[in-house]
């Protein structure tokens, strides 16, 4: 039994709403877009056939109000809710509020969602699913006691981590029993500050793992299968910024040994949707289960790029009813693929976002290149949400070609206004230990003590840009000089420059 | 025949510049260069420099320019080179005078971990701002003595609000004084 | 034997020239654009490493001066040349010339270039090689008496060719015996005028053939390898305007056949490089050889992101005396791609060329999307060249995901300022004919008998149109209202309209 | 609230409209709408009509504007309803005024094919054209009767240039007379 979806409201912004959008097109759906105040003229408004403003400004005034979204979805007609990442994407309360109200959420179940969104339960059914985990406890350990003969049996260092966590946050590395209760206590207050829920866990911590993940899709007739791994080692502030297909040291009895695991867990959970079983991966290749995104993730693209599927068409079919396109003897994977993220950050300032006014904007294109950006020329960084502008994604035949192909497109993107992590893309493309495959979780840090410091040297084009500051201004003196000469003007346009210069004010980092 | 000097914080550039037969001549470090200077859409300029290409963005700001090369923005003060030795002779330096640390972006502040008459490194965090959603640390951009911290925890900044100002002081040959 | 090529210099311009400084980036060799003075500010000057004026302005003074080409190589250091298509990418005297100076020409050597351009003796090597030809002579028959013979042997419709000939000069169809003298003559006269070459051939006229053509690629060891069709029946002016690959008709056994054709006659020519063999296919999927590009194909994007290859890449590893990357039996392809090249033309007005200024230009992007352009936002379509600003290329995973991509593709593509074929592009996008894959080189006339009408009626967008010049006419008026109020003005700004609506004066088509 | 006459060549709609609580109203063709316009960078206008999301170019020329739809461009005169049928009792028609057949684009007129006086249809060749090294038709923009050939065989045109005027004759409901 399928449904027909006519129209889906997209609730987000940004590259995944065009994302989003784009597919909707692709598919023969019209899509709805939803708006915040400062993002009337952004791109996912543009180019998405419907557009509705939800009022106001913040995410929590927009974004995530439920009620508007749902209001708006029933106003404009629409049969099912795209959620996108972030905002309400992994909010089971809003997918069973989207199913109460008759529309269908693109996405797990809600029951899925809870399940998998919490990592004790998501630890437990992974071990009943067969699944390695990293040794620890998998019940809450808020108790000292219970604490210490926890971390006791699993052999110093351990984790402390927050059971709702996510982003780094309730987490803490513990080297010896003396640090333990001190640790334990803050990482509870912090997770329960940031999420609500004091509970946190014990785990054994692994020094430099790498963070590789298994892409899921699983249709509602019990069909689930794997489309292969994403390595997402290099992260800032516990995010990623640079992901890849494949994993330099993923073969196929790994990918398969992976996948099989991913999809063993999914069968144990119900899952359908698209989602993501993400693994940490020692330095003996052992991997263990880290949590599950019940949701499309922001690096989805490259796992397109190697398969050729369309997985936000493939969540369309899932939410329609239909089966998968494929099976999992069809997925046929080709080249490599590897994303940068680009962010509105100066990674040289320890990744300070950056908002302002995009001067100039110019995308890079031509073989094996795709951008999904989130805006265009002359638009604004607003500075209520994340900031991600765009990411630049590239294919090549092999990880040497696609990584060919990055320098190229990171070299040819021309963003003017604002500090991005483009710079920061390039020193990674030009690295050595990023070439030769030696990642890790901690890749920033080992691999870029003085990250300002690499940054700046591989700016070799200072004096580049002086001479250019140089010549533009001389280039405008000579045309005030003609000016002034053509309006017979008793005065030396130097003088008048001079004059500027004098009246200099602040100057601002 | 023009001589400018070419300065941002740390470093300067001494550049002779004239424009003959439609392509100007700029001699300075690394030699004497012909560039074909094309302006294009949107503060662009195409370069043509001893024939290899290159595009930047130049943007004029009320106190110098910003040059957007492919990698990376920098600011940049353009004097005539005489006045520039007069001012260094007078001991008068803009990028000392301008040494400020603003807020790179609307956002609250959550913490302030220097205060006036400290001594502070390059890349130390100064301040930790909210922003974004996220915690970031503002990191002091000069090694330098602070003179005044204009912002309290709990305070709301506007993008490029004075957060910090630092004695003025600059000299390559010397190190800030212990 | 393999030589080390460090820099290119690359005799074109526009896309291609953009292209090929791409790939030369992705192979870490230093590209050398060349530039005509209308050109000082087009992309490849731009994106290329290195850029040096020819000085002067028409092709005749610029990008066909094979002197200054080759000086200009000479001076940078450049190891080799690479024509790309058009201008010198065909002339075999230029190609002698490069090797005479010691410089790589990228394309065949100047024999199998000469042997293969001249359409009698590529006929008769092709017949020699095996390959089916369309019945008729191979010989010059600027005699009434043979002609009459040969036409009679034929059998009446049949085409008379120039043997120097292409985008349809020097061509008749002769219906009767009687228009065979008149005929004859014309064609000669237009041959040697346009060719310098008056001889003539006849050949048996195919009615409703589809253009498929196969691409080879040969190396100096003689290795020649085909990577399938490309199908290019959709022509104006004999020219090609939307290309696709794989061709609907052509099935595993048919592409083999072919593809084993076409490498048999490349062998036969002792080819080494990029090339393309054409063929005419009649209504019974019979095909017949046409005639060899020997040269890199507008079109090989599709074949490109079909097989995942990079051609441009392979003509370097070829030129320096390297073997293919790949071999036949590697060649994998995948999905549907589709390309629609994007004119400075008026399609509504018989595809009349528009030159002027892109005052605002954004190409779309995202999953599948493929831009190889020549322009940026900004610049100017010079009157002296080709009119190809861009071109358009898609992949899905079927044929039918490629349209709907291709439809969304020209949906997002913004070029504001000058005609161009994007409306063409999706009226054929949109068309059941398209969709369902009856192609023949005389799909426009046969589709569209009144293309302007067919143009328009697509064009349900008048009265938003019209709403919108409305709007934005009473935005200004009430602008031009308050800035009066500020100023206190007596004069009332609708009169001041008015006025300037009187002042009208000449409106252009 | 301003009731506005928008025309091309051979249509023309009525539009009243008014601005209120930020939003454009217009009443025309298709009942009543409400519109959200934004202006963007390069003449270009982000419009929300109820609901449905357009981006169109809209180029002020010195006589109307130039609207580009994804699909096409569109010249329209826009005027004051009230003068517009004040214009069309008097009988001026400023389209019909405006009937030329300009040069799409330099180059070299090849041939003419038509003369002062003859009737033509729209999309009839009237002249030959040598311009990006090819031979193009330029054909006629409308039916009607040409008034003056303004250019030869083997005069170079610039772009823009007056080719051809037709009679003035406008009038939808009646056929170019024979």
């Amino acid at each position: 039994m399928t449904t027909t979806i006519r129209k889906i409201l997209i609730a987000n912004r940004g590259e995944i709403a065009v994302r989003i959008a784009r597919a909707c097109r692709d598919a023969g759906i019209t899509s709805a877009a939803v708006y915040s105040d400062p993002d009337r003229m952004a791109s996912h408004v543009r180019v998405a056939d419907e557009a509705y403003g939800l009022g106001g400004t913040t995410s929590a005034e927009t974004y995530l109000r439920q009620d508007k979204i749902i209001e708006t979805a029933h106003k404009c007609g629409a049969e099912a809710i795209h959620p996108g990442y972030g905002f309400l994407a992994e909010n089971h309360e809003f997918a069973a509020l989207c199913r109460d109200n008759g529309l269908i959420f693109i996405g797990p179940p809600p029951e899925v969602i809870a399940l998998l969104g919490d990592k004790i339960q998501a630890r437990r059914m992974a071990e009943k699913a067969g699944l390695p985990v990293v040794p620890g406890s998998i019940q809450n350990v808020d108790q000292i006691d219970t604490a210490r003969s926890e971390a006791y049996g699993i052999g110093y260092p351990v984790l402390i981590k927050a059971a709702a966590g996510g982003g780094g946050k309730g987490m803490r590395i513990v080297n010896d029993p003396e640090g333990l209760g001190a640790a334990l206590s803050t990482a509870a207050s912090e997770a329960g500050s940031a999420f609500g829920d004091r509970r946190v866990y014990i785990e054994k911590y692994i020094p430099r793992p790498r963070h590789i993940e298994v892409q899921i899709l699983g249709d509602a007739h019990g069909n689930v299968i794997h489309l292969g791994e994403r390595e997402c080692s290099i992260q800032r502030r516990h995010q990623k910024v640079i992901e890849e297909s494949p994993s330099v040291i993923v073969d196929d009895a790994m990918r398969a040994e992976m996948g099989e695991a991913a999809v063993a867990l999914a069968k144990e959970a119900g899952y359908i949707g698209a989602g993501t079983v993400e693994f940490l991966v020692d330095e003996n290749k052992k991997f263990y289960f880290l949590e599950v995104n019940t949701r499309l993730q922001v690096e989805h693209p490259v796992t397109e790029m190697v398969t050729g599927l369309d997985l936000v068409q493939e969540q369309f079919r899932i939410a329609r009813g239909k089966k998968l396109s494929v099976r999992q003897k069809d997925i046929d994977r080709r080249g490599h693929a590897i994303e940068c993220r680009i962010y509105a950050e100066d990674a040289s300032a320890g990744f300070i976002p950056c908002t302002g006014h995009l001067s100039a904007y110019q995308e890079p294109s031509g073989p094996g290149v795709r951008v999904d950006s989130g805006f265009l020329d002359g638009d604004d960084v607003p500075v209520y949400y994340d900031p991600l502008i765009a990411k630049l994604i590239v294919w090549g035949s092999d990880r040497t070609q696609a990584i060919q192909r990055m320098r190229r497109a990171l070299n040819e993107y021309v963003i003017q206004g604002i500090e991005t992590t483009i710079p920061f893309g390039r020193l990674v493309m030009g690295s050595e230990s990023f070439q030769s495959g030696r990642l890790s979780t901690h890749f920033i840090e080992d691999e870029f003590s003085d990250l300002a410091e690499s940054l700046s040297q591989t700016d070799g084009d200072i004096l580049m840009a002086a001479m250019t500051a140089a010549l533009v201004d001389y280039r405008l003196q000579l045309r005030l000089l003609a000016v002034s000469r053509r309006a017979r003007s008793e005065e030396n346009p130097w003088k008048i420059s001079g004059r500027q210069a004098g009246l200099r004010t602040r100057w601002t980092r | 025949m023009k001589k400018v000097q070419v300065s941002t914080a740390d470093r300067s550039f001494a550049f002779e510049l004239w424009f003959e037969n439609g392509r100007y001549f700029v001699r300075g470090e690394g030699g004497e260069h012909v560039v074909d200077l094309i302006p294009l859409r949107n503060n662009r300029y195409s370069l043509i420099i001893d024939g290899r290409s290159y595009e930047t963005g130049v943007e004029v700001a009320s106190d110098g320019y910003v040059v957007f090369t492919g990698a990376r923005s920098h600011r940049f003060i353009v004097e005539d080179y005489e006045i520039a030795q007069m001012k260094r002779q007078a001991g008068i330096d803009d990028w000392a005078r301008e040494m400020l640390l603003t807020a790179p972006m609307p956002g609250l502040v959550l913490a302030v971990n220097c205060r006036p008459g400290d001594r502070v490194e390059k890349n130390q965090p100064l301040l930790v701002m909210e922003a974004m959603k996220m915690e970031n640390d503002i990191k002091s951009p000069l090694t330098g003595i602070i003179r005044t911290v204009a912002v309290a925890p709990g305070q709301n900044v506007d993008k490029n609000q004075t957060l910090i100002e630092f004695e003025p002081w600059r000299n390559p040959e010397k190190p800030v004084p212990e």
